[in-house]
């Protein structure tokens, strides 16, 4: 369990989590990047567009 | 009138065609830019050396490279070292004094890098981070500009020069595509995205169904419905370059004899500015003239 | 007044504190012209390909590198390609606006291509045919004015562009340091050749013995004698430079806080023209006022 | 055997000729190049000046 960093809300987290992974606060519905496993920390997941070389 | 060049890219395209009607148009005083691609070869280079490309899926289901610090440099050995300076070595062999020029050159193609994307991973959504690509927002007209005017035919190749948030560059990948369809805005250009079909098919199977051109919003419908994946990025390429103030954007063949004059001439598909969504103000003015 | 400066190849020379100084000297208004060399990465990238660099023996004992078809795409990979690249994107985030340019690039160092070498090969003397090596017997210096007089810093790698004896042209190898010299004899400037021994000693392996200049042939004879393995070829290439019109040519560390700067000033070894033996008629000129 | 191709006097041939050889005619001195071994073809080898790369 923490916190979603956009509204408060606990936030589940299964096992396996991975750095990078998306989680979606099912309370406020912001998308929470995992940027830390031991201890889990999320951060607000960026908006990016996409773009793409050769 | 300037000319700018597609050419060559992922897929097998004969140059040989392409460049002696370089030679010719030079030669008739016409002002031409090529530009190149060559994913492909970054593949098989990589390949050489042991290591395999990294390909990624969007959420949305694009798939495209993840061009990692290995990946780029792999890309400056192949892009605007060997394929460039191949070009620029054959151009000199028809008579045309090419000059090779990369995105990062005198900062002639710049704009953000993208650093991280949106991926599909084992069914999660992730973010990954370390990507080497960017979208292109400023070209250096005038560079090309004084090149030109110094007898030279530009050779451009992508990276581009990628802005960083902390305000430093690096150098990173770009789709040639794009890249040309930058430098045919900033020029006010005419544009030849050479590849190795006709043209664009209403039914993509059959070349019988080639469109010849577009010159409005409607006409344009058809050509984006038609235009089935990698036509897909060309004519999203081909928007941007009349949007940025190219002055025309012909899709044809590489593999014929004159293949840039022909385009010229009207062989392939031609997609005229007017296919644009006029902007506000200029919709009221089409509007009351109706 | 311009200065050509060389630095990186085979030794591992340290550019940071090159390009800064590169800056400095740019932004107080210096028309300053960036050449390098490479020959150890192009080794590197033959291994990580999992090949062998080429090297024969000549019967007069001295031992080159035999660059192949093969060779000569990594050469352009790594040279032309990841190279010159990082230097250009480097420069960038020293504030320097860098055009990158090789040799091929509008014919910028052009040459006769030699394809044949003699070698002796298990006590034998051959002739090994398919070399991609030649000479620079031309520069184009108006490219470099251009460029410079559009504010860019050039930046030249080899390859050159060879001529064949059919009339063709095939991007080949040269070295690097006779590049520079080349460059600076046309654009008549000061030569700083950086690497990683603050000047020539005349007891090489003793740094005391540093000779700071020479500016008279017996001077020079002093020169030539103390040089030994790589600093004879970079004697040879200053002796090119001056013969070419460069205005002095010096020898010095690239590893000092400003390293062209501090060159410039008077660190290192500096070769003066007068070095040069006077030609026939000046001869008997000097020959009268003595 | 074969004739040296500058001055026509015999040129004896060892037997592990190899393409690129080259030979010194014992009559004239000329240097000769193996340019083909089956049969051995001799030419006048080319003058080359030394130049090294990178």
């Amino acid at each position: 369990m923490t916190e979603c960093v956009e509204c408060g809300a606990e936030v589940s987290l299964h096992d396996d989590l991975e750095v990078g992974e998306i989680i979606d606060c099912t309370t406020c519905g912001a998308e929470l990047e995992v940027v830390d496993t031991e201890p889990p920390v999320l951060e607000r997941a960026p908006e990016l567009e996409e773009d793409w070389g050769e | 009138m300037t000319t700018v060049v597609k050419i060559g890219g992922a897929r097998a395209v004969d140059p040989d065609g392409a460049l002696a009607d370089v030679a010719s148009l030079v030669e008739d005083g016409e002002d031409v830019v090529l530009t190149h691609g060559g994913s492909t070869a970054v593949d098989e280079t990589l390949a050489e050396l042991g290591e395999e490309p990294t390909y990624v899926e969007t959420p949305g289901g694009v798939v495209g490279r993840f061009t990692d610090e290995r990946t780029m440099d792999v890309f400056k050995m192949v892009m605007p070292g060997k394929l460039n300076t191949d070009l620029v070595e054959s151009l000199h062999n028809e008579g045309v004094d090419a000059v090779g020029l990369s995105g990062t050159d005198g900062k002639l193609l710049c704009g953000k890098r993208k650093s991280a994307v949106r991926v599909k991973e084992d069914g999660k959504k992730k973010i990954k981070r370390g990507d080497h690509s960017g979208t292109i927002e400023s070209v250096n007209a005038d560079l090309l500009e004084t090149t030109l005017a110094g007898g030279y035919t530009p050779v451009v190749s992508v990276p581009i020069l990628g802005t960083e948030q902390s305000g430093g560059y690096t150098a990173v990948n770009a789709d040639a595509d794009r890249a040309a369809a930058a430098i045919a805005g900033a020029l006010e250009a005419d544009l030849v995205v050479l590849t190795d079909v006709t043209g664009i098919y209403e039914d993509p199977d059959d070349e019988s169904t080639k469109i010849d051109s577009a010159a409005t919003p409607e006409e344009f419908a058809a050509v984006t419905d038609a235009a089935e994946g990698f036509m897909t990025k060309k004519v999203m390429a081909a928007e941007e370059a009349l949007e940025g103030g190219a002055a025309s954007v012909t899709v044809a063949t590489a593999n014929a004899d004159d293949p840039i004059s022909s385009a010229l001439a009207g062989a392939g598909t031609t997609l005229e500015p007017g296919v644009l969504e006029p902007d506000g103000d200029e919709k009221t003015e089409q509007e009351a003239a109706e």
